[in-house]
């Protein structure tokens, strides 16, 4: 029986020099069978697991992590949260997250601290401004919160952004004041504690090698670096590395991993009240509670699943930050890493069935896939649990490009002219 | 910032250069003869290889040419380089 | 068509560059881009005075030195001829003469790219602090090496003419950044 | 100055030099070559910081990089403010200027420290489990408290005014670390022959040299390590092809051999020079890599070890013999190695009373005198005789003392319990042994293994061509670091200069390991071997004494935090350090990672191996942002691309937008203007008499070659081979997935050259599309792609006088029956060679002169004043945009964007109808793109002609919809016509061409606008005047 996470068990432990907690998942040996398995111990897998269990009753669900759970991309992100995309089907999957993030901390009983602090996007063009302004109106008719900001109103709410004299002033901001940021390792494992409370094994240090079919072709399960492990229903979550385990099933997915790199600033008092983004020049930055300055750069042209990139990228990405807040030039450098992003021909995510009966995939996300966790765990569940896609999930499937049904959002933005 | 072997200007540093997507795909000569799920395959399935991968680079600023690499996508170190319509090296051979 | 009211104007506007120690401007030049086969590299000899080299990154210049052909691509070269105000038809006119037989494309650039001339004892050094990734010891990019690449986020060509000497081309639109970042790297140079 | 707290003589600052500075608003004096670290305790100041959570009082722990609690913000004006600084590195200069961190109200007097009453009930990772009552009460309430207390400095807010310098290098041999290894590496380099690069953090090269006492040096080389120093120096500097980089730090290992290096310039100068740039920021390419970056002091986790006063022995000589600093006044050292006793004699001589050395390991009592004594009892009898007591198997189980220590209380392993002794103290002293620096080795993602018999991560098999060399892979002696150093040089030169080899990168699979040298001892100048030193992790009873024993010192992460991590379950070492936050400081965990790994691992019951260790990422130690930005700034942030005309534009008033890397001249308002009145003005003059617009950012590519007819039809959508030379077309260019990529007109020139435009933005990825196809698909064709966009300057002469306008300056007739609609020409203008094309972006009679470039402006200028007669109006691109709406021109990126095929844009009719193929033909047959209900381009019309519709408001079916709703499409383009005295727009509309005269509804600001959906052409629909 876990115990309750609140200020007041904090004080009533303190007293007893925090002997009293006990661990916040257990680590179980893998059991020979179960009814699902997720494949990839991060936020979208762990949550996926928490959804099974609590939404459809499969509580007979392992999570099979070749690391450590939150290690992947979960934990290597800039925790930007926001749903103003511009075509329906992706507003209606990023905003089905946003709704979940706002009460998440309640219902997994852990502080995912998603702080609500405005995501402003930048607009520098005349170009920049046409694409913002059809983002918001459309998100304004699909009921997705979206403003547009002047450049003064910009810099009202992001003071120490400078907006004149600068290479691309800006000419005026996309804000959803409901997006923000949100601590990540605490959204792995707060569903980790959240599954384990109901059952689910989370298995670490457990490698996907092979997939087990039925003489039906249908899955029978998988084989592990801790052997086999069978079950009706797999689903792969596995961020990067899904195309090394779809290969596995013989299942082809249009990806392509890139190295993402990521990285802080040494703690500083608030200065920073918000996010901003510019996705003209690159630069993604909030500040976290810490008080670290939190930048996102881009991807290398490669694809690589080395974990690190080079340093123009990163130079590319602190020339950005720097343009618009000359006065973080003096700011240092702490740490830099990298991921690996899976990403999708549309740069939208997969997020559905395979060919293979009781396969499910969810991958794709890209650069951006930290804001869709418990948005797209919800759905993973459902799609396995139902053995068919959420209406919501169902434009994001794996057929789409067979038939030119894409949900090209970066290809929307083209700039022209 | 990789250090990149042109096979025409030798060694020269990543910026000079631009990734050109998986290599040895080549163009249906019939397009109109390929079925929904092969053209779909053209445009959008590429290997994602884990390890030893051939690529495609142009030396966009410096002698323009594309030519085809093996790169180890584990370690990014290339293992070879080539030009156009060479045939891809085995690896050994390439040590 | 009104031939009284013709009046000629052939001054050209030059590009406005940004002066700097070890960098100034040369004067206009005449460019030709050569592509083709192996066979009109040398085709170009007996109208240009100069054959195309045939080996990558390198150049080959006339005796006087009013004539210069680089290496820039296996079937790509640059052509530079001092433009001496005579007919200014003349060195094409002869160039397509003599490659009229071979395929081949030749393509008046001229006012396309300006010429620097980045020179001085330090001048390896400004430009490697300029944005240049290469490496620039003479064993590495000897006299009459040339090559496209990169200066900063601009696309340059590199000719080293001189030990210290260095030929740049750009683009035209780019010359105000190229000669902007090698002013900036004159900054605390050799500290 | 405190006079008692410095030596008499000796060390590298220059008493000569007293330098005036403050701390905190206080003046104080130290001299050059002092840190602001050695000065301030030369002063008496103890106090130096606050931690991170728990705001306690904090002082010196290191004397250099590793340095975690002495975080300073040093502030020469309101601009130049630099938070996070660690005291120990930055060098005094005379006005310097710092202030502490993380206060409030003060260093002494903080209120922050009520922390560290709450301590108990904060342990690690506490926010997780609270503030999540009510729901918005984390961001509204909690979290800006949080915030408010975490951070450490302040930012800057004011812009950064200096300035950062780039510098790509290359070399044979990159030699990282001027210690003794690196010294040596570097000369034997050289002396090979090759060109070597040898970069050091700090201010003099020498590294742990320059903690030695002069007088008593030991020998390298046979020579004292200063003159071997001196000559190794200035055999550098006689050879030509070595840089030395002093202040240079070298932080990261990227792939292939590059390592960045940042080089600080002015910030140890009182008065820098305006041009020289703060710091410089080197990409060194090398053949081989020397890593010779020494060892870290490892403090020992006790109760109680982060008061003032409670330091690293290694901190305490360096501050003796390099900055003539003594560090206390009575001292007690706690040491699990032989180093540390040199500390405490050293000391000693110099006037400090040392209590006692407490020694955590078993040893046995030395024999009587030296012979068969080891190395660590000939150092126990060295202590004995200066007469300080020495306590072995010892263990601390606590201190006292709040701004500064006072005592320490030694005891025995737990079998000895209960025999304390408190030694009141103003210096603890510690080492836990040495932390060999493999942060770059590792960064190189060469290989680490663990060392049993030294108790450390050594470098392993290498991933790039990188060896180490000295301290850093646990050869730590002096004299046997330099041979090792210099081995390393001569091998490393070798390989850089062998002939036969090719490039920088390693060949696949790496090159095996390099034989790991003997450890140490047998080189050790000392002939007897040291018994084994070092301790990792928490010091006996240090889990279970009273008070906190710190593992890192800047983030507050104690022993009972890292248990209480592993009874919450976290296992994995990531997990651990995640949770606590250990090693996650400013310090990247310098002195902190080994100690929590072992304590984990003693918890886990594993060895350190199986726990592992956490990734080392770039930086070593923090960088500016500003020296990866460099010049970056302003025009140097991206380069400002400006027509031939630019200027021109500028002088009559133009002002301009930017599209991709382009200045483009948007409008040009008289006085008074807004840009509609001077948008409505520019669009009647060109209407009613002639408009000059400057085109020349169009993109141009020149193809060329007996195939360009061929290659010409495989690409473009259109009919090429029914062009005839001399005639323009409107060409389309999709990508292979049948979208519309790129348009533009094309002219054939002569039967094999083509004169294609693409758009502005689209001019380098076209031509790149293009080289793609012809040398990868079609390398068999005979024809090349020159780009030709900056060699012309094009002048549009658009408007119904235009001919008359041209006419005077051109050589040719520019009648409709020579020179009709899509001709083009060659001929001259003005005297100078032009190509003409009769083409219309605007609707009306129309032509594009294009002149090399240098010639646009005398060209242009000859224009307007030919125009003057007929009103000639120079129009910006918001004109433009305007004219060729009216006339239902799009816009690729604008009318169109990644998704919208010829057929949505109402451009079939371009598609060369007998082709077998053209890049993206097969695409426009999928299924998505031939279904029904895709969003096509119309016109639409506002029933209220005041109404002028806003780019990128949703079309609705019906009035009134809530939202969530499905809009049928969006529109694209909008403007006030003032040539038909209503608005026009476009849109993209699902089904649109089937909805001719129907009515729906925009979603606006202020509600929804009715509007008739019509076709796209809304001005002259027979094209007679552009036929004119």
């Amino acid at each position: 029986m876990q115990r309750s996470f609140s200020a007041w068990s904090l004080l009533r432990r303190g007293l007893g020099g925090q002997r009293g907690w006990s661990a916040q998942w257990r680590s179980p040996e893998p059991q020979p069978s179960y009814d699902a398995l997720i494949v990839g111990g991060g936020g979208h897998g762990l949550g996926a697991a928490y959804y099974l269990a609590r939404e459809h009753g499969i509580r007979r669900v392992a999570v099979l992590e070749k690391g450590w759970i939150g290690g992947g991309n979960t934990g290597r992100n800039t925790t930007i949260i926001r749903s103003n995309y511009l075509f329906d089907e992706s507003a209606a999957l990023y905003d089905h997250a946003l709704q979940m993030w706002s009460g998440l901390s309640q219902e997994l009983n852990y502080n995912v601290m998603f702080s609500p602090r405005g995501v402003l996007m930048l607009a520098h063009t005349v170009h920049d401004v046409q694409v913002f302004r059809r983002h918001v109106f459309a998100n304004r008719a699909n009921g997705v919160q979206n403003e547009w900001l002047s450049p003064q109103q910009a810099q009202a709410f992001c003071p120490v952004l400078k907006i004149t004299d600068i290479r691309y002033p800006v000419l005026g901001g996309a804000l959803q004041r409901g997006g923000g940021t949100a601590r990540h390792d605490a959204v792995a494992w707060g569903y980790a504690r959240a599954a384990d409370a109901l059952g689910v094994d989370i298995i670490e240090n457990c490698e996907v090698t092979g997939i087990l079919r039925a003489d039906s072709g249908a899955v029978a399960g998988v084989q592990t670096t801790r052997g086999a492990i069978r079950a009706p229903k797999v689903g792969v979550s596995a961020a990067g590395h899904s195309s090394v385990i779809m290969d596995m099933a013989g299942v082809r997915v249009p990806l392509s991993s890139y190295p993402l790199q990521a990285l802080v600033s040494e703690p500083v008092k608030p200065i920073f009240p918000c996010v901003v983004m510019s996705n003209s020049i690159h630069a993604y930055i909030s500040q976290s509670d810490k008080g670290e300055l939190v930048i996102g750069a881009g991807t290398d042209a490669y694809n690589s699943y080395t974990q690190r990139g080079g340093p123009h990228i990163t130079a590319h990405a602190l020339e950005a930050i720097c343009e618009l807040f000359p006065m973080f030039r003096r700011l240092r450098m702490l740490r830099c890493w990298g991921g690996i992003v899976d990403v999708t021909p549309d740069r939208s995510p997969i997020l559905g069935k395979t060919p293979v009966p009781g396969l499910y995939l969810n991958c794709g996300w890209g650069t951006g896939g930290f804001k869709a966790t418990p948005g797209s765990a919800h759905l993973f569940a459902w799609t396995i649990a139902h053995d068919a896609p959420h209406p919501v999930n169902a434009p994001f499937t794996l057929e789409r490009f067979r038939d030119g049904n894409l949900i090209d959002e970066a290809a929307a933005a083209a700039v022209a002219h | 910032m990789l250090l990149i072997n042109c096979p025409w200007c030798g060694e020269r540093p990543e910026p000079e250069f631009v990734h050109g997507g998986q290599a040895h795909v080549a163009r249906p000569t019939d397009p109109s003869a390929t079925d929904a799920q092969q053209w779909a395959e053209f445009l959008y399935l590429r290997d994602n290889t884990r390890g030893v991968y051939a690529e495609r680079w142009r030396h966009s600023h410096g002698c323009g040419r594309f030519f085809n690499a093996l790169r180890d996508t584990t370690t990014d170190h290339f293992i070879a380089t080539y030009k156009a319509g060479e045939p891809r090296p085995a690896p050994e051979a390439a040590r | 068509m009104a031939d009284g009211s013709l009046q000629p104007i052939l001054a050209r506007t030059p590009v406005r560059i940004e002066a700097s120690r070890l960098l100034r401007t040369l004067r206009p030049l005449r460019r030709w881009t050569l592509r083709g086969g192996p066979a009109v590299a040398d085709a170009i000899q007996a109208a240009f005075g100069v054959a195309a080299p045939r080996t990558a990154c390198r150049s080959a210049v006339n005796e006087d030195g009013s004539r210069a052909a680089l290496w820039l691509g296996p079937d790509e070269w640059l052509l530079l001829a001092e433009d001496d105000g005579a007919q200014p038809g003349d060195p094409e006119a002869a160039l397509r003469q003599v490659l009229a037989a071979l395929p081949h494309s030749l393509v008046d650039v001229s006012h396309r790219q300006v010429a620097l001339e980045v020179s001085g004892s330090d001048s390896a050094l400004l430009l490697n602090s300029g944005g240049c990734p290469l490496d620039l010891d003479p064993e590495a990019f000897p006299v009459g090496m040339c090559t496209r690449t990169v200066l900063a986020k601009a696309e340059i060509i590199l000719w080293r003419t001189q030990p210290g000497t260095f030929h740049v081309e750009v683009w035209r639109s780019f010359a105000a950044y190229v000669s902007a970042w090698l002013a900036e790297a004159t900054r605390g140079l050799t500290e | 100055m405190n006079e008692g707290l410095r030596t008499h003589s000796g060390g590298r600052i220059d008493r000569s030099q007293p330098l005036r500075f403050s701390f905190d608003g206080r003046s104080y004096t130290g001299f050059a070559g002092d840190t602001l670290a050695s000065a301030l305790l030369a002063n008496g100041v103890h106090l130096l910081g606050r931690s991170f959570k728990y705001h306690r009082p904090r002082g010196l722990l290191g004397a250099g990089v590793e340095e975690p609690n002495a975080l300073v913000t040093v502030r020469r004006d309101a601009a130049r403010i630099t938070p996070n600084l660690r005291a120990t590195q930055v060098e005094l200069y005379e006005g310097l200027d710092a202030c502490s961190q993380n206060r409030w109200p003060s260093l002494a007097f903080d209120l922050g420290a009520v922390n560290d009453l709450l301590a108990p009930f904060i342990p690690a990772g506490f926010y997780y489990k609270t503030f999540m009552w009510p729901r918005s009460a984390w961001h509204r309430l909690y979290e800006p408290r949080i915030r408010a207390s975490a951070g450490l400095g302040r930012s800057p807010t004011l812009a950064d005014p200096d300035h950062y310098a780039p510098r790509h290098a290359h070399c044979d041999v990159l030699v990282v670390g001027a210690g003794p290894a690196g010294l040596a590496a570097a000369q034997a380099a050289a002396t090979a022959g090759a060109r070597v690069v040898l970069c050091d953090e700090q201010n003099e090269p020498g590294g742990s040299l320059l903690a030695d006492d002069p007088r008593h040096a030991p020998l390298v080389d046979g020579q004292p390590g200063p003159s071997w120093q001196a000559g190794m120096l200035a055999s550098l500097a006689a050879h030509p092809r070595v840089t030395v980089l002093a202040r240079a730090t070298a932080y990261a290992f990227f792939p292939h051999n590059l390592l960045g290096i940042n080089q600080r310039l002015t910030d140890h100068l009182a008065r820098p020079r305006k041009d020289t740039p703060r710091e410089r920021q080197w990409l060194v390419r090398a053949r081989e890599v020397v890593l010779a970056t020494g060892a870290i002091e490892r403090p020992l986790v006790f109760p109680g070890n982060d008061r003032p006063g409670v330091m690293l022995a290694g901190a305490a000589r360096t501050l003796l013999n390099r900055y003539g600093v003594l560090p206390g006044t009575r001292a007690v050292l706690v040491t699990a190695d032989d180093s540390a006793y040199e500390a405490a004699i050293e000391l000693q001589r110099a006037g400090v009373f040392v209590a006692a050395i407490a020694d955590t390991r078993a040893i046995s009592d030395p024999p009587p005198g030296v012979a068969g004594a080891n190395a660590t009892q000939l150092w126990m009898h060295a202590a004995q005789r200066a007469g300080i007591p020495v306590l072995t198997h010892a263990t601390v189980t606590g201190t006292t003392g709040r701004r500064r220590v006072n005592s320490v209380t030694l005891a025995r392993h737990s079998g000895l319990a209960g025999s304390s002794v408190t030694h009141p103290c103003d210096l603890v002293l510690m080492s836990g042994g040495f932390t060999p620096s493999v942060h770059l080795y590792s960064q190189s993602r060469s290989k680490l293994t663990w060392s049993e018999s030294q108790q450390a991560f050594l470098p392993g098999a290498p991933a790039e061509r990188v060896r180490c060399a000295g301290a850093c892979r646990g050869v730590a002696d002096l004299a046997a670091a330099a041979s090792d150093g210099a081995a390393a040089g001569a091998a490393a030169a070798q390989a850089a200069l062998d002939p036969a080899r090719i490039g920088v990168q390693p060949r696949a699979p790496a090159t095996p390991p390099p034989p790991v040298l003997p450890p140490h001892a047998n080189h050790a100048a000392h002939a007897a071997t040291p018994q084994a030193g070092g301790f990792i992790g928490a010091l006996p009873r240090a889990g279970t004494a009273r008070g906190r024993a710190f593992v890192d010192w800047q983030n507050d992460v104690t022993v009972k935090d890292l248990a209480l991590a592993m009874r919450e379950g976290f296992r994995s070492i990531e997990h651990i350090k995640r949770y606590t936050t250990t090693g996650m400081a400013t310090d990247q965990g310098k002195t902190s990672n080994l100690n929590a790994l072992a304590v984990v691992a003693r918890a886990q019951g594993r060895a350190i191996p199986e726990v592992g260790f956490t990734t080392f990422r770039m930086p070593y130690t923090p960088v500016s942002f500003g020296s990866f930005a460099g010049p970056a700034r302003g025009a140097l942030f991206d380069p400002v691309r400006t027509t031939p005309m630019h200027d021109w534009a500028a002088a009559q008033g133009a002002v301009f937008e930017d599209v991709g890397l382009w200045k483009r001249a948007r409008y040009f308002p008289l006085d008074g203007e807004d840009m509609h009145a001077a948008v409505a003005r520019e669009c009647k003059a060109v209407r009613a008499g002639c408009g000059l617009f400057d085109a020349s950012t169009l993109g141009k590519i020149e193809v060329v070659g007996r195939d360009a007819v061929e290659f010409m039809n495989r690409l473009y959508v259109n009919n090429w081979s029914s062009l005839a030379a001399g005639r323009c077309r409107y060409g389309i260019l999709l990508r292979d997935d049948g979208y519309v990529y790129d348009d533009g007109v094309v002219a054939r020139m002569a039967p094999d050259v083509f004169h294609v435009t693409t758009t502005t933005g689209g001019a380098p990825r076209v031509l790149a599309l293009m080289e793609d196809y012809l040398q990868t698909e079609w390398p068999q064709l005979s024809v090349w792609l020159t780009s030709t966009t900056e060699q012309w300057a094009v002048i549009a002469v658009q408007g119904p006088k235009a001919r008359e306008v041209l006419a005077p300056l051109v050589d040719m007739d520019l009648g409709a029956a020579v020179l009709p609609h899509m001709s083009a020409v060659t001929g001259s203008i003005c005297g100078v060679p032009m190509r003409l094309f009769r083409v219309s972006f605007t609707g009306e009679l129309g032509f594009e002169v294009n002149v090399p470039a240098d010639y646009g402006p005398a060209v242009l200028q000859a224009i307007h004043a030919s125009g003057q007669p007929h009103g000639i109006t120079a129009y910006g691109t918001e004109t433009m945009h305007v004219l060729r709406a009216e006339k239902g021109y799009v816009i690729v990126g604008q009318d169109t964007d990644g998704t919208v095929t010829p057929d949505d844009a109402g451009l079939s009719w371009a598609i060369g109808k007998n082709k077998p193929d053209f890049v993206g033909k097969r695409s426009l047959s999928r299924a998505a793109l031939v279904a029904p209900h895709r969003r096509q381009l119309v016109g639409l019309r506002t029933r209220d002609p005041a109404v002028v519709l806003e780019e990128g408001a949703q079309v609705m079916e019906r009035a009134g919809a809530r939202p969530p709703t499905r809009p049928l499409g969006h529109v694209t383009s909008s403007y006030h016509s003032a040539v038909l005295g209503h608005p026009i727009a476009l849109a993209l509309v699902a089904g649109g061409r089937d909805r001719m005269g129907k009515t729906l509804y925009v979603a606006g600001a202020r509600g929804d606008v009715e509007v008739e959906v019509t076709g796209t052409v809304f001005y002259d629909p027979t094209g007679a005047r552009l036929n004119g």
